[in-house]
Order: C-alpha cells, then sequence, then structure tokens
C-alpha cells in the first residue's frame, strides 16, 4: 500500500460534508428568524445553492492517491470526488428546479432545504465511507431526510402513503442490511472493507457460503435503494406520491450514492468471490430490466411511467456491475452522470407543466404539446431519446459502454437481453413524443409560470445531454482516473 | 458451553419471527414494532460476535444501530400520525391508493 | 449458570416475540415488545456489553417504547385495530416463508460458524479496562466522524418529526 | 496542393444542411414560405456543389491514394479503446454523398410545388435537411460509431417524415411501425459494433478492415461471422429485407417526395452501404456472405411477387423498392459489391423518378392513389407520362437505360459467383418487376380514363419545380447506366480502392468471364433483355389489349375472330399455366405470409408485451405487505443460491 496515506482526524477530507450541514443550518435558522420578511423565501434557494457551489469547490480536483482519514473508515479518492460532483450535481439541479414548485404547491419550508442538503451528506458518506459503518450511518442519514421529503404535502394523503411506505419498506429492508453486515463482521472480523478484502483474499476459503450470505443479505439492503426487481415495488408508488420536485431528487442522487456504495462494497471488499455475487446480480439485473420496461409499456401517468423507467435504468446499471471490469465500472459512473441530467431535465418539465395539486401527470395532457410550446417539448424529446439511448445523446454512449463492458466479460446473453429491453423501452418513451407531436390537444396549456430557476435547470440538463452524448471522451478520461485508485 | 452458534440461532429465529410480523399484521404501528424486532435480532448476533471475536466494534455497531433507531422511530411515527390526521386509521390494508 | 440463563432468556424472547405477532391489541403488542429488549439486554450482560445493555433499557425500552405507546394512546388505537384485511391470503405464506428463511439460514449455520479474524480486546482485557471506558474512547477516536454524523440525524429526526406532525 | 484544399471542404458538406435545419426549426414559423424554401434548397444545393469540388479534389488524386480522412475531434478513449470523430472521403463515400445531396437538392425543389399548400411547410423542410445531414453523416464518418449515430437519426428522421400528416391515425401508426421494428435491426447492428470495438479494440474503418486484412482472423473466424451477421441484422432493418421489411410499404403514408428520398433514394440503401463498407468483414466470413445472398434473393422474388397484385401506386413501387434492394444485397452476398453499389446508384435515379412521377400523378389526381381509378392520363399530363414511362423502361431492364446494366450485371455475377438458383430466382424476379411496373403504367396512363368525374375537372400537369426535377432525373436514368457499361469499367474502376482489400474484387463481367467460362456479358445481356420484354408483353397483353376490344366485332365473327383474337389461345394456355399460378401465388404471399405471418407477427410481439405488461402491473397491488413479499421471497433465492455456492 504505498498509494496510500494515512491522516486522522484530517477536517479538511469532511470539508463538503461540514460545509453542507452548515449551510443546512443556516437555512433553517434564516428561515427561522427572518420567516415574516423574507416573502417568497427566494434567498433559501440561494442560500442552498451557494452552500452547494462551496462544496462542490472544496470536492474539487483530483487526488493522486487515496487519502485514507479517521482511522481509515473514510476515504477521498477520485472516485468519492466524482460521486460528490454526482451528488452536488443533481442536489443543485433539483434545488432550481423545486423553487417554483414548491412556492406553487404552498410548501415552500425552510426544512425542504436543508433536509435536501443533509440528505446529500448522507450520500457523500456513502460513496466516501471505507467502512461499513460509516457507510451504514451515510445510508440513514440520507434515507430518513427523503423519507420526510416524501410526506412533505403533509395534507395530501398521496404524499402520506408514499412516506409511509417507502418508510416501513425501506427499514425492512435496512433490517436485511444489518443483518448482512453483522453476518459480514462475524465471518471476517471487522467493518473495514480493506480489512474484509485482505481477510477473505488469504482466508477466504474457510468461510463459503456464511460470507455469501452476508453478500447476498446486503444486496438485498443496497438492491432496495437502487430499486432493483424483487426489491423495486415501493419505487412506482413513491414516486408517484411524493412532491414532484422530491420524486426528481429521489430518483438521482440516493439512487447514484447507493450505487456508490454498491460498487465499492462489491468490488473493493468481495471483489475476490465475485463469482458468487455475480450470479446473484445477473439475475436482479435481467429481472430489473424486464420488469421495469415492461410494465412502464402500460403506464398512464408520466410519474409512473419515469418510475418504472428509472427501474429499468438500474437494470442497466446493475448490468455493468455484473460486468464487473474496468470498462464496466467506468461505464457505470458515466451513465450515472448522464442519467443526472436526462432525468432531472425530464422531470423539469413535468414539473412547468403539471399544474397546482399534481394536475395533469398523464401522458395524454402532453398531447399537442409540440405546437403550442416548441422548446419545452424539443427538450423533452431530447432528454427521452436519451433515455432510450438513441443517438447522439448521453444515454447512448452509456448504454454502448455497460453492453461493451458487458460483452468483454462474456455475458453475451446479458447483453443481449439488456439491448432487447432498450428496444422495448423505445416503444414508451416514443409514445410520449407521439403524444406530444402527433395528436390534438386535448386541454388548454395555462400560461405556464417559468422561472429563470427551472429554466437554467433545463438548459443545463440539455446541454450536459448533447455534451456527454457528442463529446464523452474528456468525462471518460476523468471516470477511468477516478476508478483507478479505488482497488 | 454456549457457543456463538447459540446466539446466531437465537438471533436468525428473533429475524425470521420480525418478517413473518411484517408480513401478516395490518396496524402499521405494529409493523414498524415488527421491524424494531428485526433490527434488535441483528443487534444481539452483533454483540455476540464481538464477544467471540474478542473486538469492539460489534458493541460500537450496536450503539450506532440504537441511534439511528431512535431516530428512525421519531420519524416513523411522525409519518404514522400524519397518516391519522388524514385517513382516521393506521391500517396499511386501508392504505393504497396509489397502486398498478 | 451461564447456559441456563441464556436458555431462559431465549425462551422468553422467542415466546413473547411469538406473542407479539399475534397479539392483537398493539398495547400488549408494545408490552411484549419491551419483555424482548428486557431478555436482550440481559444477553449482552452475559457476553459482557454492560453499556450496550444499560443504553437498551434506558433508550430503548425506556425511551423508544414509551414514544410508541404514546403514540398508539394518542391515536387511541387499543381498540379498534385490524378493520379489514385484504391480504387474509398472505397469512399462511408468509408463515411457510417465515419457516422457509429460517431454515436457510440454518442450513448455511449448520456447519460450524467460521469466526473471522480475532480482535486483542479479550474480555480479560475488556475488564481490565472497562467495557464504557473502552467504547467511549473508541467513539471518540476510531469512530469519531459516524459518532459526528449522528448528531446531524438525530437533527433530521427532529426536524421531520415536527414538520411531518406539525398541524397546519 | 490543390486537391487537399478542396477535401478539407467535407466538414461543410455536414454544415450547410444542419444550419438550413437550425435556421427553419428555430424560425422557419415566422417566415415566408418562399424563404423557407430558399432556405432549405440553398443549403442542399451549396452541399451538393461542396461535394462536386471535394469528388474532383479526389479524382486529382491517384486511386489508390484516394483515401481522405478528416479528423475532428477525439471521441471515446477509454484504456486502448480509442475512436475519433472524423469524417473520411474515399470513391465510395463521395459517390454516396454525391447521390444524397444532388438527387436531395431535386426533391427539395420538387417539394417546393407538392407542398405547397401546406400548414407544415417549415417543419417538413426543417425535417428533411435534417435527414439530409443524418444521412450525409452516415455515409462521410470515418467510424462505425458515427455511421450507427447517421443510422439512428435517419430512422428518427424517417420517423417523423412517415407520420409528417400526423392527423391521419395510419400515418402515426406506420410511423411508429417503422421506428420500432428498425430499432429491432439496430440493436443487431449495435450489438456488432459492441463486438467490433472488443475484437480491435477500435471502431475506425481503416483501422479495423486493415486489422482484419492483415490475415489475424481465418476466413469463416466465428467472432467475423457473429459480426457480419449481426451488421447484417441491421441491415435487413435499415433495408427493409425478410423479415424485417413490414414497415417500408406502410411508410408511404409519408409525403410522396420523401418516399422518394428516404424510402427509396436514399435511407433504405444504407444496409448496402454499410455492407460494401465492411466487405472486407464480409469476405471474411462465407457463412454470412450466403445468408445475405439468400435473403436478398428471397426478397427480390417474395417483394416483386406482391407488387403484382397492388393497386395503390405508391405500395407497388414500396414492394418495388423493397425487391430491387434484395437485388442489391444479392449482388453483394455474392461478393459483387461493384454492382450492388452501380444498381444502387441508379436505381436512386429511378426510382426517385419513378416516385416523384407518381407524386406528381396524385397531385394531378387531388389525392388519388388507387390505380383503378386512374387510366389514360397520358395526354393530360404529359411530362410526367413521358418520365415515368423512361423511368419504368429503366427499372425493367431496357438496354441502354440505366437499370439494364445494373441488373444485367448483378444477374451476371450471381451466375459467375453464385449458382443457378440465385441466377434464376434474381430472373424470375426481373420478369416480375418488368410486369408490375409496365401494368402499373398501362394501368396509370393508357386505356381509358377511370378518373372520378370530379376530380377529371381539376386535372393538370404539374407546375414548373415539379416537373424539372423529373426531366433531370429522367435524364440520369437514361444513360447513367453508362457508368457501368460492361467493357468501360468506369464505376468498378472508380470503386476498386474501396474493394480491392477484400480478395476477388476485381467485379466486373469482362474481366470475370475470363477466368470462368460460365457467364458471357453479352448473352446475358441479351437474355435479360429478352426476360424484361416478356414481362412487357405479357403486361400488354393483360392491360392494353383485352380492354380495349370492341365488343361488336368480337361477336360478329365470334368463331374465327376469337381464334385470331386470341392468337390461338396460345395467351390463354399462357395464362393458365403460368399467369394465373403466379398471380395466386402473389395474391397468396401478400395476404397470408405478408400481412398476417410476418406483419402479424411483428405486431403480435409488441401485442404480448402490452399484454404482459397490463397484467403484470397487478403486481404492483398497492399493499405494502405485499411489496414486503416480494422482498422476503427474493431474499429466500439470494439465500438459497448463497447456500448453493461452493
Amino acid at each position: 500500500m504505498t498509494n496510500v496515506s494515512v491522516m486522522t482526524f484530517n477536517i479538511l477530507s469532511v470539508l463538503p460534508i461540514l460545509v453542507l450541514a452548515g449551510f443546512g443550518m443556516i437555512v433553517l435558522f434564516v428561515d427561522i428568524l427572518f420567516s415574516k420578511r423574507l416573502g417568497d423565501k427566494n434567498i433559501l434557494a440561494y442560500l442552498s445553492l451557494a452552500g452547494i457551489i462551496i462544496a462542490a469547490i472544496v470536492s474539487r480536483g483530483t487526488t493522486p492517491i487515496a487519502l485514507y482519514s479517521f482511522n481509515e473508515t473514510f476515504v477521498i479518492d477520485n472516485y468519492s470526488l466524482f460521486f460528490n460532483f454526482i451528488f452536488l450535481l443533481s442536489t443543485g439541479l433539483v434545488i432550481l428546479i423545486s423553487h417554483q414548485y414548491m412556492k406553487r404547491e404552498n410548501i415552500n419550508y425552510g426544512e425542504y432545504y436543508a433536509l435536501i442538503l443533509f440528505s446529500t451528506i448522507g450520500m457523500m458518506l456513502m460513496a466516501s465511507g471505507a467502512d461499513l459503518l460509516n457507510i451504514y450511518i451515510g445510508l440513514e442519514v440520507m434515507s430518513i431526510s427523503i423519507y420526510v421529503l416524501t410526506g412533505l404535502k403533509r395534507s395530501k394523503l398521496t404524499s402520506n402513503e408514499a412516506s409511509l411506505k417507502y418508510f416501513l419498506l425501506g427499514a425492512f429492508a435496512t433490517g436485511f442490511l444489518l443483518y448482512g453486515v453483522s453476518i459480514i463482521y462475524g465471518a471476517t472480523g471487522s467493518f473495514n472493507l480493506k480489512e474484509i478484502a485482505d481477510f477473505l483474499i488469504n482466508k477466504g476459503d474457510v468461510t463459503g457460503p456464511f460470507v455469501y450470505l452476508g453478500v447476498g443479505l446486503i444486496i438485498i439492503g443496497l438492491g432496495f435503494k437502487v430499486a432493483s426487481v424483487p426489491f423495486h415495488a415501493w419505487v412506482p408508488d413513491v414516486y408517484e406520491g411524493a412532491p414532484t420536485a422530491v420524486t426528481a431528487f429521489m430518483s438521482v442522487g440516493p439512487k447514484a450514492a447507493a450505487f456508490a456504495a454498491f460498487i465499492r462494497i462489491l468490488m473493493t471488499a468481495f471483489g475476490s468471490t465475485h463469482y458468487e455475487w455475480q450470479k446473484i446480480v445477473y439475475v436482479l439485473a435481467i429481472l430489473t430490466m424486464t420488469v421495469g420496461n415492461v410494465v412502464a409499456v402500460a403506464q398512464t401517468n408520466i410519474k409512473r411511467m419515469l418510475a418504472y423507467s428509472s427501474i429499468a435504468h438500474a437494470g442497466y446499471l446493475l448490468v455493468a456491475l455484473v460486468a464487473a471490469n474496468t470498462l464496466g465500472v467506468s461505464g457505470m459512473l458515466f451513465y450515472l452522470l448522464t442519467y443526472v441530467f436526462m432525468n432531472i431535465g425530464v422531470f423539469a418539465i413535468v414539473i412547468i407543466l403539471s399544474q397546482r395539486n399534481d394536475g395533469f401527470m398523464q401522458i395524454n395532457d402532453y398531447a399537442g404539446l409540440g405546437y403550442k410550446h416548441p422548446l419545452l417539448a424539443i427538450a423533452m424529446t431530447l432528454f427521452l431519446l436519451s433515455m432510450a439511448g438513441i443517438p447522439p445523446t448521453a444515454g447512448f454512449i452509456g448504454k454502448f459502454y455497460i453492453f461493451s463492458a458487458a460483452i468483454k466479460s462474456g455475458y453475451i446473453g446479458l447483453a443481449v437481453i439488456g439491448m432487447i429491453n432498450s428496444v422495448i423501452s423505445v416503444y414508451y418513451y416514443l409514445r410520449v413524443t407521439v403524444v406530444m407531436y402527433m395528436q390534438e390537444p386535448v386541454r388548454e396549456f395555462y400560461p405556464l409560470t417559468i422561472s429563470p430557476f427551472i429554466v437554467a435547470a433545463v438548459v443545463i440538463s440539455v446541454i450536459g445531454t448533447l455534451h456527454l452524448g457528442i463529446f464523452p471522451s474528456k468525462i471518460m478520461e476523468l471516470v477511468q482516473q477516478s476508478i483507478l485508485t479505488m482497488r | 458451553m454456549i457457543t456463538v452458534t447459540h446466539y446466531i440461532v437465537l438471533s436468525a429465529i428473533l429475524f425470521t419471527l420480525g418478517v413473518v410480523g411484517v408480513l401478516i399484521r395490518r396496524n402499521a404501528i405494529v409493523v414498524f414494532m415488527c421491524i424494531e424486532l428485526m433490527l434488535n435480532a441483528v443487534n444481539l448476533s452483533f454483540v455476540a460476535f464481538a464477544h467471540y471475536l474478542h473486538s469492539m466494534n460489534g458493541q460500537l455497531f450496536v450503539f450506532f444501530t440504537m441511534t439511528v433507531a431512535a431516530a428512525e422511530a421519531a420519524v416513523g411515527l411522525a409519518i404514522i400520525v400524519a397518516v391519522f390526521r388524514n385517513k382516521e386509521t393506521v391500517n396499511i390494508d386501508d392504505i393504497n391508493i396509489m397502486k398498478w | 449458570m451461564e447456559a441456563y440463563l441464556f436458555y431462559i432468556m431465549a425462551a422468553v424472547a422467542v415466546v413473547s416475540a411469538v406473542y407479539l405477532i399475534f397479539e392483537k391489541n398493539p398495547v400488549y403488542s408494545i408490552l411484549y415488545l419491551v419483555m424482548i429488549l428486557i431478555s436482550i439486554a440481559v444477553l449482552y450482560l452475559l457476553l459482557g456489553a454492560q453499556f450496550i445493555a444499560a443504553v437498551q433499557i434506558i433508550v430503548y425500552a425506556g425511551a423508544i417504547m414509551v414514544l410508541f405507546l404514546f403514540v398508539v394512546m394518542l391515536l387511541n388505537l387499543s381498540a379498534k385495530e385490524e378493520l379489514k384485511d385484504a391480504l387474509s391470503f398472505q397469512k399462511i405464506p408468509a408463515i411457510v416463508m417465515g419457516i422457509v428463511l429460517l431454515s436457510a439460514i440454518g442450513i448455511i449455520l449448520r456447519s460450524k460458524i467460521p469466526l473471522g479474524k480475532q480482535g486483542e480486546y479479550t474480555s480479560a482485557y475488556v475488564h481490565d479496562v472497562g467495557n464504557t471506558q473502552l467504547i467511549g474512547k473508541l467513539l471518540f477516536t476510531k469512530y469519531l466522524l459516524p459518532f459526528e454524523i449522528t448528531s446531524i440525524l438525530l437533527f433530521i429526526a427532529a426536524i421531520g418529526a415536527i414538520i411531518l406532525a406539525k398541524r397546519k | 496542393m490543390v486537391e487537399h484544399s478542396m477535401l478539407n471542404l467535407v466538414a461543410l458538406i455536414l454544415l450547410f444542411p444542419i444550419l438550413g435545419t437550425a435556421v427553419n426549426g428555430l424560425v422557419g414559423k415566422r417566415l415566408k414560405k418562399e424563404t423557407v424554401s430558399y432556405i432549405a434548397c440553398g443549403s442542399v444545393g451549396l452541399s451538393f456543389f461542396t461535394a462536386t469540388l471535394v469528388f474532383s479534389g479526389l479524382l486529382l488524386l491517384p486511386p489508390h491514394e484516394r483515401l481522405f480522412e478528416k479528423q475532428l475531434f477525439s471521441w471515446i478513449e477509454s484504456g486502448s479503446f480509442k475512436a475519433a470523430a472524423g469524417l473520411q472521403v474515399d470513391p465510395l463515400s463521395i459517390l454516396l454523398t454525391l447521390i444524397i445531396t444532388g438527387i436531395g437538392l431535386l426533391i427539395h425543389i420538387y417539394s417546393i410545388g407538392y407542398m405547397h399548400e401546406d400548414k407544415g411547410y417549415h417543419r417538413y423542410f426543417c425535417y428533411l435537411n435534417l435527414f439530409t445531414f443524418s444521412m450525409l453523416l452516415l455515409v462521410l464518418g470515418n467510424n462505425f460509431l458515427l455511421m450507427f449515430i447517421g443510422w439512428e437519426a435517419v430512422g428518427l428522421c424517417s420517423y417523423l417524415l412517415i407520420g409528417f400528416w400526423f392527423e391521419k391515425k395510419s400515418a402515426s401508426d406506420a410511423a411508429k411501425k417503422a421506428f420500432i421494428v428498425n430499432r429491432v435491426g439496430d440493436f443487431g447492428f449495435a450489438l456488432g459494433i459492441m463486438l467490433i470495438f472488443l475484437t480491435f479494440h477500435t471502431i475506425d474503418y481503416t483501422e479495423v478492415f486493415h486489422a482484419a486484412s492483415q490475415g489475424n482472423f481465418p476466413v469463416g473466424s466465428f467472432t467475423i461471422t457473429m459480426i457480419t451477421l449481426l451488421l447484417f441484422v441491421g441491415a435487413t432493418g435499415k433495408s427493409a429485407q425478410i423479415p424485417l421489411y413490414t414497415w417500408l410499404p406502410d411508410a408511404m403514408e409519408g409525403p410522396t417526395p420523401v418516399s422518394a428520398l428516404i424510402h427509396a433514394a436514399t435511407m433504405v440503401t444504407a444496409g448496402v452501404y454499410m455492407i460494401a463498407r465492411c466487405n472486407v468483414l464480409y469476405m471474411l466470413s462465407p457463412l454470412t456472405m450466403t445468408v445475405v445472398a439468400s435473403i436478398g434473393a428471397a426478397t427480390a422474388l417474395f417483394a416483386a411477387s406482391i407488387g403484382l397484385v397492388q393497386n395503390d401506386i405508391k405500395r407497388v413501387l414500396a414492394y418495388s423498392t423493397v425487391s430491387q434492394l434484395g437485388y442489391m444485397f444479392l449482388a453483394c452476398g455474392v461478393g459483387a459489391f461493384t454492382a450492388g453499389v452501380f444498381h444502387l446508384v441508379t436505381h436512386a435515379f429511378f426510382k426517385a423518378l419513378l416516385f416523384l412521377g407518381s407524386g406528381s400523378v396524385i397531385h394531378a389526381l387531388s389525392g388519388e392513389m388507387d390505380v383503378r381509378k386512374m387510366g389514360g392520363l397520358r395526354h393530360h399530363i404529359p411530362v410526367t407520362y413521358k418520365t415515368f414511362l423512361i423511368g419504368t423502361v429503366a427499372i425493367a431492364g431496357i438496354p441502354p437505360f440505366a437499370g439494364f446494366f445494373s441488373k444485367d450485371e448483378i444477374l451476371l455475377e450471381s451466375l459467375t459467383y453464385g449458382n443457378l438458383i440465385y441466377w434464376s430466382v434474381a430472373a424470375v424476379a426481373s420478369l416480375f418487376t418488368a410486369f408490375y411496373m409496365f401494368r402499373l403504367l398501362f394501368l396509370t396512363f393508357h386505356g381509358k380514363s377511370r378518373v372520378e368525374h370530379h376530380v377529371m375537372e381539376h386535372l393538370h400537369e404539374s407546375p414548373k419545380n415539379m416537373t424539372i426535377p423529373l426531366i433531370v432525373l429522367a435524364g440520369l436514368s437514361s444513360i447513367g447506366g453508362f457508368l457501368g457499361i460492361p467493357g468501360a469499367h468506369v464505376m468498378s474502376t472508380f470503386l476498386s480502392p474501396v474493394f480491392s482489400a477484400s480478395g476477388h474484387t476485381k467485379v466486373s463481367g469482362a474481366e470475370i468471364s475470363v477466368h470462368h467460362g460460365e457467364g458471357n456479358p453479352y448473352l446475358m445481356m441479351v437474355v435479360s433483355t429478352a426476360i424484361a420484354l416478356t414481362g412487357i408483353f405479357i403486361a400488354y397483353q393483360m392491360y392494353i389489349k383485352k380492354p380495349e376490344l370492341p365488343k361488336k366485332l368480337a361477336e360478329r365473327f365470334r368463331f374465327i375472330y376469337r381464334v385470331l383474337l386470341n392468337k390461338y389461345y396460345v395467351d390463354e394456355i399462357y395464362t393458365a399455366l403460368f399467369v394465373n399460378p403466379t398471380r395466386k401465388i402473389a395474391v397468396f404471399f401478400w395476404k397470408c405470409v405478408d400481412i398476417q405471418i410476418i406483419d402479424g407477427s411483428v405486431n403480435g410481439i409488441a401485442r404480448s408485451i402490452g399484454w404482459f405488461s397490463s397484467n403484470l402491473r397487478y403486481l404492483q397491488t398497492g399493499y405494502v405487505r405485499n411489496y414486503a413479499f416480494y422482498i422476503v421471497v427474493g431474499c429466500i433465492f439470494i439465500i438459497v443460491l448463497a447456500a448453493l455456492g461452493k
């Protein structure tokens, strides 16, 4: 271990976390102290954005070596920096798209911004945790914030219901995760991913099924968070019931965080036993892609359709995890970044077009959009095409990397199933564009109030989707660097 | 002589009972209590492992799980209260507007 | 002595757990859960984890369970639970599932459990230094970061509970 | 280096159409119709002009150096994998570029008149320019991924243009069908590219083909066979071959100029281009070549036979396109890439002409497309008639028109390199082609008018901007064939740098016949002319001769006349022996195989996914406990897997 520097209590390594925590508190205090004078509370959004930008500044750049701190329980390497970037980007975009929405739905609480920032702390901890305890705490910080955010529209029954479902099932799945952690602890004597890996390499053969049981249970817990079939059932209901801005938030950042932990745990700690967990993830990947895509075909509510599509995307990402090679992991990171842009872009447009109390959420409500608001329709089409994996969008490059990685590792069948699935997915993404361009409007588009915030989010997403699709090499280089120091 | 296996078997039994409870109970609060039972089963196995491994980490982990459980309890019960305010029930079979 | 205590407490815990999941009245369910918590606390003592045992009694059984009880009372649920059972058909499969799950875990545990690397905190050493001291020391050294993060976690829980349960 | 400065202009070819798209797409709504059309036609015109400059630049180079790559930016770099986005100019790509921009320009001009009344005028030209851009990208890209991007983008444009009149449900359905059927093919294509990526560690044409021709891969190697087969799956989708052709006849719901440009001249030939481009790989896999040739031959015959009985003027042409594409694949499949590309070129001329001609007819008849309601139009719309006649003669294969030489070469090559079966299939298909095309011509322009009265009143010849493209294309269809006249080899010499790497590709009739005694090109010409004439003759008999007979004459000299009239019943015997069975088979192919089996299975798969979807969604019951149950089921599954481990 030459390229490792051990620091204890390096406060700098957790600086982004501290910044976010600080700004979360500031937002809360400003909200309480000046609530009478704030008016429409724009200042809270500005403050949160400022926090995110400062956090991004302090966690920017790359590091030549992996920096371990807090007794090797926390690590700053290019991998975690890359994920920090994804989290901050997605949180920033979500704040941009949610500001107007929160005002419209009358739930513009200061707590909303604080909770989103705190949740991001949890994600960062998950990506940087070099120790199962840190990852677990990060997971809980993230999840508990989202349970609350989901139920934020407390007078609305769907929001309550979504929150309750998510909470009960989330706690249930976390039980399995913890059980897995305890078994791993028993089998190896440590929570530290590196120590676990060392132990398994040296004495792994004596542990056998006991370790696999632990890994399997951890896969359940994280599989729940990434919405893998059969642990996915919460996704459609929660996505539908949660306030749309929160749906956008939880479809991106937490998913990326769960994948970050997933990759780090499976690749670092259990890299030597990958033949065992690959079997499990293989089956999960096929199920997830297929169920997600097939069921999405029959959906009529756009949020539900996006929920199933997000399940399907989790399936593609699991394909990369099965491949378990450098190309796969880098493809996965790349895909997660593209997913941020395209998914938040779609949700931004859904928010623009919906009305108070989540009216106009049916796909048919988009009829004729192509003529009434051509720019919105073009942006929406772009995001949907990207999700369907059609060039020259980012989604295509991401899928290309992922399926190439699967083929490279010899999982040709998996790649074929994945591509059949992406053919199916074209059907339901296309349906939205067909409705937008090839049907007569069934409703008046109210004079849409489009705030500059949300326009900025859409523009950033469009640029991101196109840029990653046309010039992916720079980012890919960065991604490749970021996984070098991981193992 | 009580070995670690005894504790792990006990923990597995309690965990499974918790799982069964989640599957068959309808009162959201009781479902939540069954989840707490699962967590306790896990905690037991942590402490047992810690003891037989001569390690303190397991006990520390339990300390953190308990903290998390406290936080979850606060939020979870608040959610249940919010649901009850709107729907006058905590029967989770009545709480399914969203489906399909 | 240790073995007897283990079996007694294990029996108490399992029986209470069975009662917990079949008891109709939620208040009783809470009491059964408290029984389980206490018996597990005793097992913690057997395992030499005095601090955790104390926390289990004081925080878990004392504070968290009281919160549960409080909510049950607040919502006045003691009498009117179990109105509609839309999934009565799931009861049998659920129990079967439970048995399958248990036996599957059992199959894996059938052989002697392979324990991982032994640490340096032997019972004698822990006894010398003191369990609580050791935990305290670890909390503020090795586990400082998660310890600090839990403060954020509890903060989240507090504002979350307020914002969710607040009336308009 | 004047030639290099000319070649460096290549990026401009792509730039103009995309600028046109951008302008018309963003502000087209507010512009006058003339301005929109000037922008659209101007951009394609400039692009065509640049293409000619680049072409002459290429001609200035000595033949073996005619390969120019212009790197734009580095695109994908991941470890050992590398790809740079760049453009490649070589004889093959510049030839197609000229066709795309040239014919594209004519069709843009034609569209000004054709779409004049349409309210989506600017949208139409925006799409059309975007299509031109995408097609150029497909052809000019220097690696597989760029080709794939162009490939998908032309699919997208085709989808937008087929569904252009989306108010018609059939149009938007056809659009959706085209897109989804194409995606099925594309997925094979994408898989093939990935396999190339992993096998060769690059997706750059030059590097891949160089590596493949170094003998690292034995002939018939499994990897290469897989790659080529997967690529071919993509080709069957885009180029409408069995079994993925069903979208093309439906695609006729789009505006007619679109059918001419996209669904006849350019996009559908992308598959042929791709195979020609990858000739090095294909030559390494005899199995794939057999598959390509067989599917091509089968499609040629199958589609031609369906064409025999169609009554919609555009559908006849659509099936004819499918059939002609089959010819091109047959040619590629037997290794005669030059012949395939040559036929691609001539087909682009005459099929664009025919489609535009049919568009002119439809325009004249206020939208009527059923040939049973036409007839006798030749005096009313003379220019259209004459040009249509030239197109028909060209496709039927009468010397010296364009189709004759290219089709003749394919027939020859299929006999020389393939076998008698290929040849006879192709010959029968050629007979059918001549028959149905002249049937179409006779029904439309000859005989008594069956046009409805109110339509008759508005009957008029099309405006200048529609007839001029027709005349230009008619000229090209007449003389285009001399590019490949046996003995001169203009085409094969020009293309030889592209195909020389792949073994036996001195593909030209005369030279081959020296080595192989089987095919004498001149004898072959006579045979194929005879075949075409036979087809025309039968059509003439059936659609001109008989309906015109005055009934009275027949009654007076009943017996003698009938015998004479019926030429001693030779025709009847002929009809009974050949025409009727053929007709029955054709109807069978159309009604049963085409509509029910192939179309049905495509739709059936979509339906069954829908069925699964609407049933699987009920697993989402909304009950938390059910969801928890799923988690436990998954958990048990995982634990069982873990228990089985080791």
